[in-house]
């Protein structure tokens, strides 16, 4: 079925420049690309020696077993909250506003993950002997409610990606002129009929709902390795809701930057405004106060519970070998976002990326804090080790990050970064439609009964008829 | 579009899935490449038919029993021998690393030559063939030359028969200088001999005391015989309700012995003496001696009058005038309350033992300090009883020659041309204190020495004033080293013959040091020699043979084995002992002997040398407490509070009265008492104790990686020196745990790392014994030899070398 | 069906680590090169640890031999992924060498620090190769290794009692620490049979566990100290 | 396992007809085998039957060491078995003190919360063998006793150290070797004409040693030597030696054992004599005059021993001693009824304790003693219920006892030897 578009991407009108990325490619993008597959080859050299000589290349000892490897994994599972947790939400909430950011978001949380798992797998001593997990399984393992959790968010963020690509991949096949055999496979023959509208709006907001327990659960488990040990200051019951806050703070921190690096790089402040920033921004702000409070009441009950054991750890981390790690991160993590948002902002955006930069080296130390100081202060008398991470340690963490962001570039490249028929859509329906639903709060006779606002798939189906 | 997918997106599904599959394929195959590939590094052990056969164990003088498994040709597990009296099958952490020094990938392996000069040696190595003729070519000429005394025997090892074996060959070679380095009890030896007269045997029933003050003898860290203490110390614990033993460790630091005594006593540094004569003056003066021991075998305890018509002060009185307890407490910082109940402790609990004296480990201690804590044995009657303080009796001769090294020489007794290069007449002790050998080397009187021969000693690296032996070697024109590893005296040698380790040899001990009973343990060698060595024994016995004549004559053994089978002989001529047997048979031995019945389980001597190959070795488990004669062997034939023994010495040498600030004559100078304690001088304001861990104990094993593993667990320290500091001390001086740190004495200085301990006192830094060698394996080369920073005074008043207090700067 | 377990009597103990070095020897812990162990990558399954209280004079110093606890309730076998650690019906908390992915979980998660982790290939330089113990596996890099209670030689007494035709009896098994301690400071038995010297030292007022509070139900009990119960007089 | 089944399995031990054979069996042929199958082997020091070396092992392995001392080696908190009572014990006088003991350990076991241990009969054979033999060695011992002692009996006199006083009286010290108190009776024995004559010339009276005399001087003149000279010990000494010696050096013609004494010729078997071996030779040696006067008389030459020959002598003479002479079945009947055992123990089994009528003819004092250390816990509980007097024996009345039980209760059979 030829199309007479095909290679016709202004035929899209204003929204022709999210396809531009995808239609040329400047210089630049080869020389950042080069830059990055540079560290991901020295991450695989460094993993091939710590395969060749042990683990032993790493900064890892007795009694600190773990380190930047599973800080990494941390890491990453909670920057994956960026995505799908945030447009899942905000698509549940009707926030006008995530049209244009809610596909940035997912890209980051599907790759992300990838270097979430791969972490762990760097860290194993015996990588080749991974499918144990699968062939002596014990149920009884949080680590293996972790390799559970985790493929089913994986499996479950990349549809919640995918899903509300399909029309855009359409809009691809049908005018980027280019791959267009990859777009048709993947576009699974959408031809935006109202009955496929209306199962995949069907299909998204499934996704929706059933994502974000399935993120909140991924975040609990990954705190539940550690919380169920019995290792001073690693068993917490905080630890789920804490680590899920601190997840979604890191996952905002990482949208943040990378949309302002897409508005920057690819011309796109027509999409992604300050307002966006702001709201983000503002969002942020709460994340980092409601982050204080858990490491507040996470501390103060530690202090006044005043358990040997338990204060080793505090101590070391508050006036120890760790304090400068543990008041860089509270800096890092609370002073400087909340002294950057909470003012009024002249400059919204570099306001919000260089709190978010902040954000995540914080979150980076806070997982830090949370893995080492424990291992280093084991309740039996231990000869005082210290950990710090290994140029093998330091290249594969590069690497991933590298990695990722190459994945990410990459991911532009065939993708729009920026929903177009979502932005489409807002442009064309949203606002009736927003009128409508305020009119709804409002006092007076319902306008069209109250079950769209709890539904919205409803007056959006209706209204997208027109528009096939 | 169509539902159905057309062609391409057919061949798109399929591409799809195809490269999904060839993924997870690659990946799989990784994977087990990967595995295979770590599998390949995979250490497999060979088997082999399983066996177990008998050992002893040379790297301490307490000379356990070993129990050794081997694998085919392998041995792979040391383990203690049951019936061995000494360890009754527990071993110590030493004990255990011998596979270690038998494996070790740096041992010499064939005899080596020294192609280079002195100061840089370069090795080369010979076959033994060469080696054997270098040697006896340079013994023969000497000979020939009517040289032969002027060549040196310097022995380390621990045993007694091979030591019969030198002598023998000395003997007949014409050498009087058969010297041995000693076995680590010098002051308490000393003590021995000054108070009642005996050359050889300290002992202490530590298993049936039921109060041990310890002063500064670190019992359970290699003091004397370190398991048969830890077995004294694990029945101490095993006693019923109220009749465990008390056991005071008196020492200025908190070491793992004062930490797992019943009760530490933190004491200034080096004022041992006037504790121990504090504790005696609340005996004197509370009555709690035991008069009537102090009357019949005692002297000097009253102020006397000798032939003269002269009165001297007895031991009482300078107790009394000058020890009583506010002036104790107030030299010794240790509470006057602590002090009235240790005595009283000390006289309820009978019976009572006290042990040690200020002494500093591997080198000799302060005399007089050792003499005021046997006193205190004295005061309360613990001399030859049951848990008190014994002389060891000496082991049978039989037929074969006189008793071994370092015993006293009889006046006259020597067969030799010359006297010995050590002249024992002029010091206070009989036997030759090996750290004047620099001294004598370097003056060449009373005559140069032409050739030394060291065999298991590093007196380089051991002695306190090793780089002054290390200087006077390069005056001796032949110097042949023993030693398994390239060690630091060796690195001076000019030729290397190597030593068998003890696996590889005919073993053999005798009683460890503070070992009550006489005892011989033989055993055959374990396996093979793993290296081209040889045992020096057999190396000696070749070059007797290779000289012909009456060198041959003397020696008429062409094996080790040949030549203790001949001792064994001896033993049985004696008609008295037992083989080795469980501790069962022992106690029912023991009954009858007690009762006059001997029952042995041999009837010729062919059949004790089997049992002693089956159960490890002979011994006399009864011990006749009260044989006066051969326990008090002083001129009074009582035990001296007053050494008449000094009173005869200090006359004769009135340089050393003097430089010990005393004037002629002073009674004080024959008595116990507490020696001045010296000021820090300015610019060092710490004093530096070193300290004896178990692991390194005498200050060896530092090149064995399982006892460097293990080297100072209370401060999570290894494989390096590390200082020890009271964290007041490091607070003020600004440092941190775990900081690299210099360390300086007037002689020297090192770099160690700090490890603050709390059991440190504040002022005194510590470092561990054992580490900083400059030659030899690679393990052992690492961290501070605290003999090159402490200062030794090789004649101290008592006429005995002694460590002198040796205070330190430490600065980052 | 027996229940191995240990008692450790502190009040005889010397601290002199014999033990520890039985250990390695008999189970072919390697020893790690001095640069190694100063970045903590010590292998010891039996440790002794000390701990220093108080301040000068007035300090106190407590030593403990620890082995691996082989707890009822282990917290490590819990946690691991793939089952590569256990207890045996005998209570013996195993580790599959072979098995095991080295994530290093259980380490972790043993409050006790008692898992040692292969972080190279184990060397053994030169000759001292030859001693090792061909009854247990040299361990290969990557995995989490532990004290197995001398595993190999309860098969061995098993084996060698079943030859003899007889039950298993007291002494028979005995692992190599306690066989070697001098002080006589370590029992080895089976809590099962109340006839056996460690049930009946357990008994004892002065045993506890170490850490007990945290459930873990340590099959290695330690007798406290004692002390001098003063100068009383002989019983009559 | 618990109390009850412990209770339980003593109860069911009370089965006496299982229980007999088994015992029997072992104990008779130790009887059969006597004196001939022990003799000093070159392992140890036996005098009776039983292995005292497996008797030492039991003593140690059911824990009697922890309370019970043996010549001071082991607890304290009960009587030193090689020395308490200080007397001459035979086997019986073994039980019998043992029985009358007994309340008072159990009680105290109780209260120390030790479970009484069990023996089989072979054990307590051992452990027979191996408190006489223990019992019959001779403690170090006291110096100081010895040298009151060697003032006192004018010993110093002529045995100074280096002593001029002629014709020389041999140097002590030289004596200090000997370690036993035996072959120091043998040496004086043998020197003793050269003595005697010197002592009657000086008019010394003949010296006696009594209890542990010998012992004492042995110590006291140890004390004295200059140096370390040789240990002179005694191998075991064997009994069969010593029956041979005991005819062959003629002392078979004059005296007997167990027998009734001849006309001044003291019977060697009889029970006055003192415990130890040294002492049993410091006896000999006191009344040695007398006999030497006799024997004077009868022209009978005086037998001059090596001290081995001594030591076998007076092995012979002690282990016969273990066997005493049988019992009077009478008094053993009648002790039945006043002591109250006949009260329980009725024969055809009506009564609350077992008949006894089986042990006909298989009573040894190691069978009572198992039995009664096996069961006495019981029977003692029973006793206290129906409030009964434990009963004591005295010396004798447990061979009458013996006697009594082996004829079997009814007496209808001889005595059977026994051994």
């Amino acid at each position: 079925m030829e199309n007479k578009n095909r290679g016709r991407p202004e035929l899209l009108g204003a929204d022709a420049t999210l396809l531009q990325p995808i239609v040329a490619t400047r210089s630049s993008f080869f020389h950042l690309a080069l830059v990055l597959l540079g560290f991901t080859s020295f991450a695989f050299f460094a993993w091939l020696h710590q395969l060749r000589w042990g683990l032993g290349t790493t900064g890892l000892n007795v009694p600190v077993y773990w380190g930047s490897y599973i800080t990494n994994f941390v890491f990453f599972i909670g920057i994956s909250h960026a995505g799908t947790l945030i447009s899942a939400i905000l698509r549940l909430c009707h926030a006008e506003w995530r049209r244009s950011i809610t596909r940035a978001a997912e890209v980051i949380t599907v790759l992300v993950l990838f270097f979430g798992v791969g972490s762990i797998i760097v860290d194993l001593g015996r990588p080749d002997r991974m499918l144990n997990v699968l062939k002596h399984p014990n149920f009884r393992s949080p680590l293996l409610w972790d390799v559970c959790s985790v493929s089913t968010y994986l499996l479950a963020s990349s549809i919640y990606l995918y899903l509300p690509l399909i029309p855009d991949i359409a809009l691809l096949r049908d005018y980027a002129g280019k791959y267009t055999g990859f777009y048709r496979l993947l576009a699974l023959g959408w031809q935006g009929t109202p009955r496929q509208w209306r199962v995949l709006n069907r299909a998204i907001s499934v996704m929706a709902v059933l994502v974000i327990p399935i993120a909140i659960s991924v975040h609990t488990v990954v705190s539940w390795v550690f919380g169920m040990t019995v290792q001073p200051m690693w068993h917490s019951t905080i630890f789920g809701p804490y680590f899920v806050v601190g997840a979604i703070f890191s996952g905002i921190a990482s949208l943040i930057i990378a949309m302002a690096l897409i508005r920057r790089i690819y011309f796109l402040q027509d999409y992604l405004k300050e307002i966006h920033f702001r709201h983000l921004g503002t969002l942020l702000l709460v994340f980092a106060l409601l982050w204080f409070y858990f490491t507040f009441a996470e501390h103060l009950t530690t202090y006044y519970g005043h358990d040997p054991a338990h204060l080793a750890v505090f101590y070391s981390k508050l006036a120890g070998r760790y304090a400068p790690l543990f008041w860089g991160m509270v800096l890092t993590c609370l002073v400087i976002p909340v002294g950057i948002l909470a003012r009024r902002r002249t400059r919204p955006i570099r306001s919000a990326v260089v709190a978010s930069v902040s954000v995540l080296v914080g979150m980076w130390l806070e997982r830090f804090t949370i893995v080492i100081p424990t291992l280093a202060a084991p309740r039996v008398p231990w000869a005082r080790v210290s950990y710090s991470p290994t140029w093998v340690e330091l290249g594969i963490t590069l690497g991933f990050s590298a990695t990722f962001i190459f994945l990410y570039m990459v991911f532009t490249k065939f993708f729009p970064i920026v929903s177009i028929w979502e932005v489409q859509e807002g442009r064309e329906a949203a606002l009736t439609e927003v009128a409508e639903r305020v009119k709804s709060y409002l006092p007076g006779p319902d306008v069209a009964g109250g079950a769209e606002v709890a539904d919205g798939s409803v007056p959006e189906l209706s209204r997208r008829e027109g528009v096939g | 579009m169509s539902p159905k997918p057309n062609r391409r997106e057919f061949l798109g599904i399929v591409g799809g899935g195809a490269l999904g599959v060839a993924t997870s394929g690659v990946t799989l195959k990784g994977l087990s490449t990967l595995n295979a590939a770590i599998a390949s590094e995979e250490v497999h052990v060979p088997r082999g038919p399983e066996a177990w056969s008998l050992s002893v164990c040379s790297l301490c003088p307490a000379g356990c029993g070993l129990r050794v498994r081997t694998i085919g040709k392998r041995a792979v597990k040391i383990q203690g021998n049951p019936l061995h009296p000494v360890n009754r099958g527990g071993l110590c952490p030493r004990g255990l690393a011998g596979l270690q020094v038998l494996y070790h990938p740096d041992r010499l392996r064939a005899p080596q030559q020294n192609v280079g000069s002195r100061e840089a040696p370069r090795w080369k190595e010979i076959s033994w063939e060469e080696a054997m003729e270098t040697l006896t070519r340079h013994l023969r000429e000497l000979r020939e030359r009517n040289q032969a005394h002027s060549v040196v025997w310097v022995d380390g090892r621990y045993g007694h028969l091979r030591h019969r074996l030198f002598r023998k060959f000395f003997d007949a070679y014409g050498s009087p200088n058969c010297l041995h380095t000693g076995t680590g009890l010098e002051a308490a030896r000393a003590a021995l001999y000054l108070q009642q007269g005996a050359t050889e045997g300290v002992a202490y029933e530590l298993e049936h005391t039921r109060y041990l003050l310890s002063f500064s003898a670190n019992v359970l860290e290699g003091w004397g015989s370190p398991v048969s203490n830890m077995r004294a110390f694990g029945s101490w614990r095993d006693a019923e309700a109220g009749r465990r033993t008390k056991f005071v460790q008196i020492e200025p630091r908190m070491s793992l012995t004062a930490a797992r005594a019943d009760e530490w006593v933190a004491l200034r540094p080096g004022t041992e003496a006037a504790l121990a004569l504090g504790i005696a003056y609340v005996l004197i003066t509370e009555g709690l001696c035991d008069t009537r021991f102090l009357a019949e075998h005692t002297f000097g305890f009253e102020d006397w009058r000798d032939a003269s018509g002269r009165s001297h002060m007895g031991f009482r009185s300078l107790v009394l005038s000058e020890y009583r307890l506010n002036q104790v407490a107030a030299i010794t910082q240790v509470p006057l309350e602590t002090i009235l109940r240790l005595a009283r402790e000390f006289a309820g609990n009978r019976p009572a033992l006290a042990i040690g004296g200020p002494q500093c480990p591997t080198t000799p201690g302060d005399v007089y300090g050792a003499m005021a804590v046997h006193s205190l044995n004295a005061l309360v009657g613990s001399l030859e009883v049951p848990g008190g303080a014994l002389v060891r009796p000496d082991l049978p001769q039989g037929s074969h020659g006189p008793h071994p090294a370092n015993t006293e020489r009889e006046p006259g007794g020597t067969n030799h041309a010359r006297e010995s290069v050590i002249r024992v007449e002029e010091s206070l002790l009989p036997w030759p204190d090996v750290s004047r050998l620099p001294q004598v080397l370097l003056s060449r009187k009373p005559y140069p020495v032409q050739a030394m021969l060291i065999h298991g000693a590093d007196p380089v690296f051991s002695l306190p004033n090793g780089e002054e032996f290390a200087r006077a070697l390069e005056a001796v024109p032949f110097v042949v080293s023993f030693a398994s590893f390239l060690d630091d005296t060796a690195a001076h040698a000019d030729l290397i013959l190597p030593d068998h380790t003890d696996l590889e040899k005919w073993q053999e001990s005798a009683s460890p040091p503070t070992f009550a009973f006489p005892l011989q343990s033989i055993s055959p060698p374990v396996v093979a020699p793993v290296h081209q060595t040889r045992d020096a024994a057999e190396v000696l016995l070749r070059v007797a043979r290779a000289m012909g004549g009456e060198m041959a004559e003397a020696l008429p053994y062409s094996t080790a084995e040949e030549f203790l089978r001949s001792q064994v002989a001896g033993i049985f001529a004696a008609q008295t002992g037992y083989s080795f047997s469980t501790s069962l048979e022992e106690t029912w031995n023991r009954m009858s002997e007690r009762a006059g019945w001997w029952a042995p389980t041999f009837s010729s001597a062919q059949e004790l040398w089997e049992e002693i190959r089956l159960r490890g070795g002979w011994w006399e488990p009864t011990y006749s407490y009260g044989e006066w004669n051969r326990a008090l062997r002083t001129r009074s034939g009582r035990f001296e509070f007053y050494s008449q023994r000094l009173a005869e010495w200090t006359v004769s040498h009135p340089e050393f009265v003097r430089a010990g600030g005393f004037e002629p004559g002073d009674d004080r100078l024959c008595l116990p008492h507490q020696l001045r304690l010296p000021e820090p001088p300015e610019g060092f304001p710490f004093l530096l104790l070193p300290v004896e861990v178990l692991p390194l104990a005498g200050g060896t094993g530092a090149e064995i990686p399982y006892l460097q593993q293990i080297a100072g667990p209370h401060v999570f320290e290894h494989w390096e020196s590390w200082l020890e500091m009271n964290p007041e001390t490091a607070k003020k001086l600004g440092v941190e745990d775990g900081e690299w740190i210099w360390v300086e004495s007037p002689r020297g200085r090192g770099r160690a790392r700090l490890r603050l301990f709390e059991g440190a006192r504040p002022g005194v830094v510590h470092l561990p014994l054992g580490y900083g060698r400059t030659q030899g394996s690679r393990w052992a080369c690492r961290g501070v030899n605290p003999l090159r920073l402490v200062a030794s005074e090789p004649y101290s008043p008592a006429g005995v070398a002694r460590a002198l207090p040796t205070f330190v700067r430490v600065y980052v | 069906m027996a229940r191995w377990g240990m008692v450790i009597d502190l009040a005889k103990c010397t601290a002199c680590q014999a033990c520890v070095v039985a250990c390695q020897a008999e189970n072919n812990v390697p020893c790690v090169e001095p640069e190694e162990a100063e970045r903590g990558r010590i292998l010891s399954w039996l440790a002794v640890v000390a701990e220093v209280q108080g301040s000068y004079p007035r300090v106190s110093m407590t030593t403990r031999p620890l082995p691996c606890m082989h707890c009822d309730s282990p917290p490590c076998i819990r946690v691991c992924p793939v089952q590569a650690t256990g207890i045996t019906p005998e209570g013996i908390v195993r580790q599959t060498f072979a098995r095991c992915i080295g994530c290093r979980y259980c380490t972790n998660a043993c409050p006790y620090t008692r898992r040692m982790f292969n972080w190279y290939r184990p060397e053994f330089r030169g000759e001292l190769q030859l001693a090792l113990n061909p009854d247990v596996t040299v361990r290969p890099k990557g995995v989490v290794e532990k004290c197995t209670l001398c595993h190999h030689r309860l098969m061995q007494a098993k084996e060698s009692v079943r030859a003899e035709g007889r039950p298993l009896a007291e002494g028979d098994y005995v692992p190599a620490c306690v066989e070697i301690c001098p002080a006589g400071a370590m029992y080895f038995g089976d809590l099962e049979d109340p006839e056996s010297r460690v049930a009946q030292l357990v008994r004892s007022p002065r045993a506890f566990r170490y850490l007990e509070e945290l459930g873990t139900e340590p099959k290695v009990i330690f007798l406290s100290q004692g002390e001098w119960a003063g100068g009383k007089q002989e019983p009559r | 396992m618990t109390a009850t089944t412990a209770t339980v399995k003593r109860q069911r031990t009370w089965a006496w007809p299982a229980v007999t054979k088994t015992i029997l069996l072992p104990v008779s042929l130790l009887f059969a085998l006597g004196l001939a199958a022990q003799g000093s082997g070159n392992s140890g020091y036996f005098l009776v039957p039983g292995e005292a070396k497996a008797g030492m092992k039991t003593f140690f392995d059911k824990g009697c060491i922890r309370c019970h001392a043996v010549m001071g080696e082991g607890g304290r908190s009960a009587p030193d078995l090689g020395r308490a009572p200080a007397g001459y014990l035979s086997a019986s006088e073994i039980v019998a003190a043992m029985w009358n003991h007994a309340p008072q350990m159990w009680t105290k076991m109780q209260q120390q919360k030790v479970a009484p241990p069990s023996f089989s009969a072979s054990e307590m054979a051992n452990l027979f063998a191996f408190l006489y033999s223990v019992r019959s060695m001779d403690e170090p011992g006291d110096a100081e006793r010895g040298r009151q002692l060697f003032s006192a009996k004018r010993c110093g006199e002529c045995h100074q150290r280096g002593a001029r006083t002629a014709p020389r009286a041999p140097d002590l010290s030289q004596w200090a070797s000997y370690r036993n108190p035996v072959s120091w009776i043998q040496a004086m024995w043998n020197h003793a004409p050269a003595m005697q004559a010197l002592m009657e010339a000086r008019g010394y009276s003949w010296p006696e040693f009594q209890g542990s005399d010998v012992a004492d001087l042995l110590a006291y003149v140890r004390t004295q030597v200059t140096s370390r000279g040789p240990h002179l010990y005694l191998r075991p000494a064997s009994p069969d030696a010593g029956k041979t010696l005991f005819t062959a050096k003629g002392c078979a013609n004059c005296h007997t054992l167990h027998g009734s004494d001849r006309a001044g010729v003291p019977d060697l078997g009889t029970r006055s004599l003192p415990r130890t071996l040294g002492q049993f030779a410091a006896q000999m040696w006191n009344h040695s005059p007398t006999m030497w006067v006799s024997m004077k008389a009868q022209n009978i030459p005086r037998p001059q021993f090596s001290n081995k020959e001594m030591a076998d002598l007076v092995a012979y003479l002690f282990a016969e001693r273990y066997f005493e002479a049988s019992g009077n079945s009478g008094r053993g009947r009648r002790m039945f009824e006043v002591k109250g055992c006949g009260s329980c123990h009725v024969p055809g089994g009506s009564g609350s304790g077992p008949d006894l009528s089986s042990w006909q003819g298989r009573v040894s004092p190691v069978r009572l003693a198992t039995s009664m250390w096996n069961h006495g816990p019981v029977m003692l509980g029973r006793m206290q219920e129906q409030q009964m007097p434990w009963p004591v024996f005295q010396t004798g009345e447990m061979v009458d006892l013996m006697e009594h039980l082996n004829r079997g209760l009814a007496e209808r059979q001889p005595a059977r030897a026994r051994r």
